[in-house]
């Protein structure tokens, strides 16, 4: 990796609240947003105040939100730091665990460990041109980053934001795109794959929104997530564009249980995505196994 | 629950909807006493019952496991107590190898007119139950204890 | 030409249009063999047939679907193909089984009962078969043992040793053995009562480690990477290491292998700790016998008892209460 | 997700041996539940309001109400979760009227086994899904099974109301057994006079096909979309070419053959037609008395046939047919009275059934009208009655009351009065059954104006004396032995269901009690449907009765068919099972077993799973209970909530 | 914490073996080997139980540190009598382990206590996030293990830096020798637990170093190339040809792993009943496919090539790259030995670096 492109994930951060890493802090859920028909955001709160106020993390970080009864799955934060009112989870259901969740009301209890893993290397991307890449629930990563960013607007060059779903009801935090549409120093660009009723934005697969858009690689850093199939495609648009590896950072996923890289499955090669991720270049991928 | 725990046993029943728990209504519309200790589990059809259920109540603590279904050749869905018979018999042939008493799991057919019928399986089979008494349990990881609401 | 070169032989045939003949080759160790998996003319020189064949190759057919496939198979692993062939599970015209006449494996924990207080099976140094017998290298010297005393029991009460359905049979045909009991190995754990039968289960499945070897080695678990031992939904089975959650594994597979199982014994081989597991699929298979007149594995065309019924069913006395 | 429980006391149907408080107050400390209260009648319209109320007002998820079986109210309930905004799944009912309160009377025992019901239920609710139902088009054509006066009834008014209907019935001629009476009570007008016109209705409407002389083969399908195969039996007669002019049967050299319309009373020909008024009026020949086709030599009455009808390689046909309900109405059958060695067991030319002497009395008859003995053609002129021949009678398992011979004897001993005045009938009854609307007053005429002798008591013993039958019975009433000298002795023999109206019941998958009448879903408030949905019972195939209330139910079936067939869509249950694709490895256990073919294979991408018909699909489970690695479920009875209701009892 | 080891022999004769024992047993849940039907397994051990030491064990002593399953927390979400039904939450950590003793476990299990120590130490987190549960069991547990007489067929040790005497992560050593057993302390911990034996006799020390030279002398030659292990394998990554073959006979249980002194791996699962539960982990591994199967149905390491592929690159490429070089592996050999296919790890090693020269 490159010092100039300073995008280097950091060592990983964890600063648990208790001694024992496999203990939860309590926290009570006290809003519930229905994003999409399969995507819910939870913001909770510590039970304990006083590990409320000194709760820190960095944007990127992840946290475990546990259901008690059926277990842990890990979410990033997506709130940003720099607004710690609350800590939001959006949760896709897909499995067990995450259908359980869906069934979270507010004022329902849950667990939390957090922050867990690395996070973006967001001090080394001060000064640069940022575009921001999601496809679906892979959104949600990058709102912490991009409030975060919003919230500190000086450091950071032109942001933009490319943002694309299947289709209109697919679209998450839905209560926040026209804030972001209206913002003058936030480029945001909405698409969705087919065409549908109403729906003023582009339209279009989102790496060729992507290729449209043709953001200059100067100076500039890539920041994507999502679907695998959204990602593979984005990744080569990008390298179309000439961006190269070190300009362009993702998030990745891997099933998980401990957090902190013990439990052994998160594994890729000899990195553990739970404590060495799960931001990566996509310089420091081309390095590990191909094992995605 | 105190008291009853030296009274009754843990009888679990799995009925099917059409025939066996129609029976046990009519047996209760009839006003036909029965021992308390049965509790049933209402399922489709006899051909629904899995063997692990009747396993998984034997070794998780039940004392007594009874199914009911429907006649042969009365099934509703036509041919779900068929393979049931054949599930059953084996399973009921099965549990000796375990060390635990056949007689703690029988399999019946019971119309839903038969409520008389009903009346009488039940009566036998918690008596047949009592006769054996409460069944010894199987060891679990420690660990679970905390799943069980009451020691046993 | 030894009947080995003649399998050989077929082998070598059988690559010609097939991609992949799996067999038996030597193994980390002289007691044992390790499947092999044939796709070239050198493969084929490692191949080895006989006393060490013991891995049932019928275990690979259903990662194998859809390419044709050649297993060299004695009796009892065609028994395991011909039950995968009835569920349909494999498809017989993907397959080309090369048959030969079985005289019986050899089960590791009867040599190492041989050999107690001598060394440990996994000291030996070199195993020779002569006829009747094999003699083994031993640190304190030569041992000379009966093959019949350390065959795999299964091998003593063999009434398919020659892979009846084989599309090539190398060598004469076997007499099967018919003066044993076929269920003569459930003798003495049914002399128990109920209690030490309860005992004996709890006993043995303490030691189990859970990982499901027996399951993996069953050529007929065809759940595997689906299996609900860890699945939940639905949820049969907590994760804890207690006897209970155990033995309702075991009782998952036994009554999932009820009217299923061939009894090739690799279950029960393959547990590490030496849990008798197929003792209770035995016990199913009996009563599947007594009850429906049904072997697994003998007759393709016959569908397996739990998947059909009669409308009567003159073995099943209903009981009437 | 947040649990009402209520808690119905039922009146004191359940509150008097159930502490009902005590169970709510239980139940209030059970995971999730967020309200938990007693209610008097939950089902009533203050309990339904009070439900909707607290889903309201404590924002619940899931109800559960403890009452009566669900087989009752479960319906009703889930209408009340639904109009209160919830899906009609997150409900589940804890049965303690019918499993609790009404089995015992120890009510500390009772509150804990409703608790611990409460609490299965509930632990179930918690893995309860949303389900929604599909909807799917009807078949607007209605199947009546069996074609005597019930079915004709219910063919005909659904007909007029404009579906199509497919009358299927056994014999080569409908009309069944109201068509072999001379005269019914209590008006002793014309049978065949009212039935005739009804059956030539159904021959000319054009909604209904008619197939007479075919059985139901196989049912397949569910409401809205069975499919049907019908056997039409072979006749060895092309009916499209029959005219019906009657030759054959005049020229038929097989003249010994058993005349079954006519129960037996004389002979008949091997080729027949039933009786003049037949629908259809078609020939047909009955195999085992043809000379042609059992000895190969014969051939009369195709060389008689002026159309060329006759066709002896005629094998069975077997139509297939889609309908979106069913009318069983299959009737009943006489039982076999010669089990009675008391009155001959058979051996006795001059006693016969109440239906024999029915074919004597009627002037189509094969006496002509003419009542004679059968072993010498005499008029009789002592005529005992026998009533209650194989009805109340627990010894050979028939304790019920066949319903309508009492009154039969009652016409029959009119009639015979009429035919022959001087003749002197005696009745031997056990009680005189008469509730029907001028009923009463019938059995009174025929004791009072047609002198007819009714004697209270059983016969003991008939056998015969010269030319004469001795009946011996008891004179309950008067406390003596009596003895009658009869020509003849009628049996009053009790019915029973259609002998095979098991097998038709096995085949439209509904219940029949130990005498093979049908069951109806309930026997005050569905007396015509069955629990199998579509399937609707008419006549005394469900239950004996006489022919104004078979006719009733006839239209009773029929409007109910109507209101489910007036529908173009059904709402299929949604409690079916459903495949988890990726844990799915496409074995076919599941497809092997399934009764309803409601899965089948599919691929995806590249590799082989189940998939549920939805439609098709009936919610048995046993796929579910067959998938080794649970991969189809059952939903609403998943894996998962049974084990949560085994787990209910067996943790705690 | 290393002693001085001449110091501290001890000498225990065969009759004097129980006593000892039970005093071990006294104050610990002492685990010893034990025969068990067809194998040995190690189990708390009774007076009166006979101690198998002819035959090497099956499993390998981990569990004694790492329990094949033990919960974590309990948790409680009744109590509130306002909510009954759903109130707050009370976690409860799982109670403290007790001291315990393992007795005459190979010298290669303690070695694999090695590959655990850092990894549970929290070495992923940079020490922040550490493993208290396995650091308490492992601190309250005293290892003694014993010299090998012999090498199996299966056995390299040698290969991954081990030997048969060897006591590299015990507490104490054991070697039989004429008349009974010499013990050498090799911590505090082990010299406390042995302080009550009689001191050995010159005589039998030197019977002892004899025996342990004897059982180094008949070990298995390591392989010249074993260094260029993790290199190779790395080279071979993306070799699908090879990995397919070396994994053809695998059956993908989980034998290996939960009979393997090094494997760690575990899972974490809920269990409940209404408002109370536990956390619990539980052993897990690698060779499942469901180990890394994720929510949405994307598994990398779908394919057991690839789960095989993980299991030895663990073991001889990338633990080595983070731990300074150090292999995953004791080579106790008991992977093989008791593999139902006989997949064999060395084989899969020593091709591979012959492969990776030729590509």
């Amino acid at each position: 990796m490159s010092e100039q492109s300073g995008a280097t994930p950091q060592r990983p951060a964890f600063t648990p609240g208790l001694s024992n890493p496999y203990l939860p802090m309590p926290a009570k859920v006290i809003e519930v947003i229905t994003e999409t028909p399969t995507i819910k955001t939870f913001r909770v709160v510590l039970q304990d105040e006083k590990l409320m106020k000194e709760f820190s993390f960095e944007p990127g970080q992840v946290g475990q939100l546990s259901m008690f009864g059926s277990g842990e799955s890990t979410f990033v934060i997506n709130s940003p730091p720099t607004r710690m009112e609350y800590l939001q989870f959006s949760v896709m259901r897909a499995g067990e665990n995450t259908t359980a969740l869906h069934s979270l009301e507010a004022g329902d209890i849950v667990g939390v460990r957090a922050p867990l893993g690395n996070y973006f290397p967001y001090d080394s991307m001060k000064g640069k041109d940022i575009v921001f890449i999601g496809g679906g629930i892979g959104m949600a990563p990058l709102r912490t980053l991009l409030l975060f960013m919003l919230d500190n607007r000086k450091d950071y060059g032109k942001i933009s934001l490319l943002y694309g779903a299947r289709s209109p009801q697919d679209m998450a935090f839905g209560a926040e795109l026209p804030d972001w549409i209206a913002r003058p120093d936030l480029d945001c660009v909405l698409t969705i794959d087919r065409e549908a009723e109403g729906w003023p934005h582009r339209v279009g697969l989102i790496p060729n929104v992507l290729l449209e858009m043709n953001p200059s690689p100067k100076n500039c850093i890539a920041i994507t997530c999502g679907p695998p199939i959204m990602i593979k495609f984005t990744l080569q648009a990008l390298e179309k564009l000439k961006f190269s590896p070190e300009q362009i950072v993702t998030t990745l996923e891997k099933r998980m249980k401990c957090g902190i890289g013990i439990c052994g499955r998160c594994n890729i090669g000899d990195k553990y995505v739970c404590v060495d991720g799960p931001v990566f270049t996509l310089a420091q991928l081309k390095e590990m196994p191909n094992e995605l | 629950m105190s008291v009853l725990n030296t009274k009754e046993l843990r009888i679990i029943g799995f009925l099917c909807n059409w025939c066996s728990y129609g029976g046990a209504d009519t047996a209760g519309v009839g006003r036909f006493t029965q021992p308390t200790d049965l509790r049933v589990v209402r399922v489709p059809c006899s051909g629904r019952i899995n063997p692990l259920f009747i396993l998984k109540s034997l070794l998780g603590g039940a004392d007594g496991v009874l199914v009911s279904g429907c006649h042969p050749r009365d099934c509703h869905y036509a041919e779900g107590n068929f393979y049931a018979r054949r599930r059953l018999e084996l399973l009921k042939g099965f549990l000796p190898v375990l060390g635990i008493d056949p007689r703690r799991f029988e399999y019946t057919w019971v119309s839903a007119s038969e409520g008389q019928r009903w009346q009488h399986v039940v009566e036998a089979f918690t008596a047949q139950i009592h006769g054996l008494g409460p069944a010894r349990g199987w060891p679990e990881a420690p660990e679970l204890e905390i799943l069980n609401a009451v020691a046993r | 030409m030894s009947i080995q070169d003649d399998i050989k032989a077929a082998i070598a045939k059988a690559l010609q249009d097939i991609p992949c003949v799996i067999g038996w080759g030597a193994g980390p160790e002289p007691l044992r063999a390790t499947p092999l998996f044939m796709r070239n003319a050198a493969d084929v020189e490692n191949f080895t047939a006989g006393f060490l064949a013991v891995n049932n190759p019928a275990l690979y057919l259903p990662s194998c679907k859809g390419v044709k496939t050649a297993l060299v198979v004695k009796g009892c692993d065609a028994r395991s193909v011909g039950q995968l062939v009835a569920e349909n599970l494999v498809k017989r015209d993907e397959l080309y089984l090369i048959g030969y006449p079985c005289s019986g494996v050899i089960d590791v924990d009867k040599v190492a009962a041989r050999l107690e207080g001598k060394c440990e099976p996994g000291e030996v140094t070199r195993l020779r078969e002569e006829n009747e017998d094999v003699i083994l290298d031993t640190p304190g010297g030569e041992v000379r043992l009966a093959k019949k005393d350390i065959a795999a029991d299964k091998c003593a009460r063999c009434r398919y040793p020659n892979a009846e359905s084989a599309d090539v049979f190398i060598g004469e045909k076997r007499a099967p053995v018919v003066d044993q009991d076929e269920y003569a190995d459930l003798a003495d754990f049914e002399k128990l009562s109920l209690e030490e039968r309860k005992a004996f289960w709890e006993k043995e499945l303490s030691r189990c480690i859970r990982c499901y070897a027996c399951r993996n080695a069953c050529p007929l678990c065809v759940c595997r990477d689906h299996c609900v031992a860890s699945s939940r939904e639905p949820h049969w089975l907590t994760q804890a290491d207690g006897v209970r959650d155990k033995l309702f594994f075991q009782l998952i597979h036994a009554t999932h292998l009820a009217g299923r199982c061939t009894g090739c014994g690799e279950c029960e081989r393959a547990c590490p700790v030496g849990i008798p597991v197929l003792t209770l699929k035995r016990a199913f298979s009996r009563q599947v016998e007594d009850m429906f007149g049904y072997m697994a594995g003998i007759d393709v065309n016959t569908t397996p008892p739990l998947l059909t019924f009669r409308l009567e069913e003159p073995e099943i006395k209903e009981r009437e209460w | 997700m947040r649990i009402g429980v209520f808690i119905c006391h039922c009146g004191s149907n359940i509150a008097g041996t159930v502490d009902c408080a005590a169970v709510a107050a239980k139940a209030a400390t059970y995971p999730d539940v967020a309200y938990a209260t007693d209610i008097m009648y939950a089902c009533a319209e203050p309990g339904q309001d009070a439900i909707i109320a607290a889903i309201k007002e404590h924002q619940l998820s899931g109800v559960v109400v403890a009452s009566c079986t669900p087989r009752m109210h479960e319906p009703t309930f889930r209408k009340t979760v639904e109009r209160a905004g919830l899906n009609r799944y997150m409900f589940e009912m804890a049965n303690i009227r019918e499993h609790v309160s009404w089995i015992g009377k120890d009510i500390e025992a009772n509150t804990n086994k409703a608790a611990e019901l409460v609490r299965m239920a509930a632990a179930k609710l918690r893995l309860n899904k949303e389900l929604k139902p599909k909807s799917f088009p009807v078949t607007k054509r209605l199947l009546v099974v069996g074609g005597g006066v019930a079915g004709i009834q219910a063919a005909l008014d659904a007909a007029d109301a404009g579906l199509e209907v497919i009358l299927v019935e056994k014999q080569p001629t409908i009309g069944g057994k109201m068509a072999k009476l001379d005269k019914t009570f209590p008006t002793v007008d014309c049978s065949s006079c009212i039935l005739g016109p009804r059956m030539v209705d159904v021959a000319q409407h054009p909604n209904i096909t008619l197939y007479a002389y075919s059985e139901v083969e196989s049912v397949s399908g569910y409401v809205g979309n069975f499919d049907v195969k019908i056997r039409k039996k072979a006749s060895y007669v092309d009916w499209v070419k029959c005219t019906g002019c009657g030759l054959c049967t005049e020229k038929c050299p097989a003249r010994k053959s058993y005349d079954r319309f006519n129960e037996g009373v004389g002979p008949t020909t091997a080729i027949i037609i039933p009786f003049p008024q037949a629908i259809p009026k078609k020939a047909s020949i009955e195999r085992e008395h043809c000379r042609l086709l059992t000895g190969g030599k014969c051939g009369v009455c195709a060389k008689v046939c002026p159309t060329g009808a006759i066709n002896y390689a005629m094998e069975d046909e077997i139509i297939e047919a889609r309908v979106g309900g069913i009318v069983a109405a299959t009737g009943y059958d006489l039982i076999d009275w010669k089990i009675y060695e008391e009155y001959g067991g058979g051996r006795y030319p001059d006693v016969v059934t109440s239906l024999q002497y029915e074919r004597m009395l009627s002037a189509s008859g094969p006496t002509g009208g003419h009542i004679k003995r059968p072993s010498d053609g005499v008029e009789p002129k002592d005529v005992v009655f026998i009533q209650c021949v194989g009805s109340r009678d627990p010894s050979i398992g028939r304790p019920y009351c066949s319903g309508f011979c009492c009154m039969y004897t009652a016409k029959q001993a009119i009639l015979t009065k009429d035919h022959i005045p001087d003749s002197q009938s005696y009745v031997f009854y056990m009680d005189i059954r008469s509730p029907g609307k001028g009923y009463d007053e019938f059995t009174r005429r025929v004791q009072e104006e047609y002198k007819a002798r009714y004697i209270r008591g059983r016969v003991s013993l008939v056998y015969p004396k010269g030319n004469k039958l001795i009946v011996r019975g008891a004179d309950t009433l008067m406390g003596v032995q009596v003895e009658v000298e009869a020509d003849l002795v009628v049996l009053a023999v009790g019915a029973e269901a259609a002998s095979e109206s098991a097998k038709l019941a096995e085949k439209l998958r509904i219940s029949y009690d130990s005498y093979g009448f049908f069951m109806e879903g309930h026997p005050k408030l569905k007396p015509v449907e069955t629990n199998t949905a579509g399937v609707f019972l008419a006549g005394a195939c469900q239950g004996l009765k006489d022919i104004p209330s078979s006719v009733a139910q006839g239209s009773a079936a029929a409007a109910k068919a109507i209101g489910l067939l007036s529908r173009d869509m059904l709402d299929s249950d949604p409690q079916i099972a459903f495949v988890s694709a990726n844990r799915c490895v496409g074995c076919g256990k599941c497809i092997e077993v399934c009764p309803f073919k409601a899965i089948q294979e599919i691929d995806l991408r590249g590799q082989p799973k189940a998939e549920v018909i939805e439609t098709v699909c009936q919610g048995c489970g046993l796929c579910n209970a067959t998938c080794p690695q649970g991969a189809i479920q059952l939903s609403h009875f998943t894996d998962n909530q049974i084990l949560a209701e085994v787990e209910a009892l067996c943790r705690f | 914490m290393v002693m001085n080891t001449d110091t501290a022999q001890k000498f225990v004769s065969f009759e004097a073996l129980p006593a000892f024992l039970a005093k071990l047993a006294a104050g610990a849940t002492l685990y010893a080997p034990r025969r068990e039907n067809k194998a040995v397994v190690y189990r708390p051990w009774q007076a009166g139980d006979k101690v198998e030491l002819s035959l090497r064990p099956t499993e390998s002593c981990k569990h004694v540190v790492f329990p094949r399953s033990e919960e974590l927390f309990s948790f409680d979400m009744g109590g509130d009598p306002e909510k009954p039904g759903k109130a707050g939450l009370t976690l409860q950590e799982a109670s403290e382990p007790g001291p315990a003793v393992v007795f005459a476990a190979l010298s290669c299990d303690a070695r694999g206590f090695l590959a655990f120590d850092p990894v549970y130490d929290g070495c992923g987190t940079g020490g922040k996030a550490k493993d208290t549960y396995y650091l308490k069991r492992r601190e309250k547990t005293t290892l003694i293990v014993r010299t090998c007489k012999s090498s199996l067929n299966t056995c390299f040790c040698t290969w991954v830096g081990g030997s048969p005497a060897s006591s590299e992560g015990a507490d104490a050593l054991l070697t039989e020798i004429n008349g009974g057993y010499l013990l050498e302390a090799v911590t505090d911990k082990g010299a406390s637990l042995l302080a009550s034996l009689p001191a050995a006799s010159d005589e039998q020390s030197a019977a002892s170093r004899a025996a342990r030279e004897q059982a180094v002398q008949s070990a298995p030659q390591p392989p010249q190339d074993m260094i260029k292990a993790p290199a190779a394998l790395g080279a071979l990554f993306d070799s699908a040809a090879f990995w397919e073959k070396q994994s053809a006979h695998c059956i993908y249980c989980g034998a290996c792993t939960y009979l393997c002194p090094t494997c760690y791996c575990f899972n974490i699962t809920d269990e409940s009943n209404g408002l109370k539960g536990l956390r619990m982990r539980s052993w897990d591994n690698c060779m499942s496919p469901l180990f890394t199967l994720e929510t949405s149905g994307h598994n990398p390491r779908q394919e057991k090539a690839n789960r095989l592929k993980n299991r030895v690159g663990h073991k001889f490429s990338y633990y080595p790259k983070i731990h300074s070089g150090r292999f995953s592996c004791c080579g106790c050999g008991r992977c093989i030995k008791s593999c139902p296919s006989s997949v064999d790890i060395r084989k899969i090693v020593l091709d591979a670096i012959k492969e990776a020269a030729n590509v």
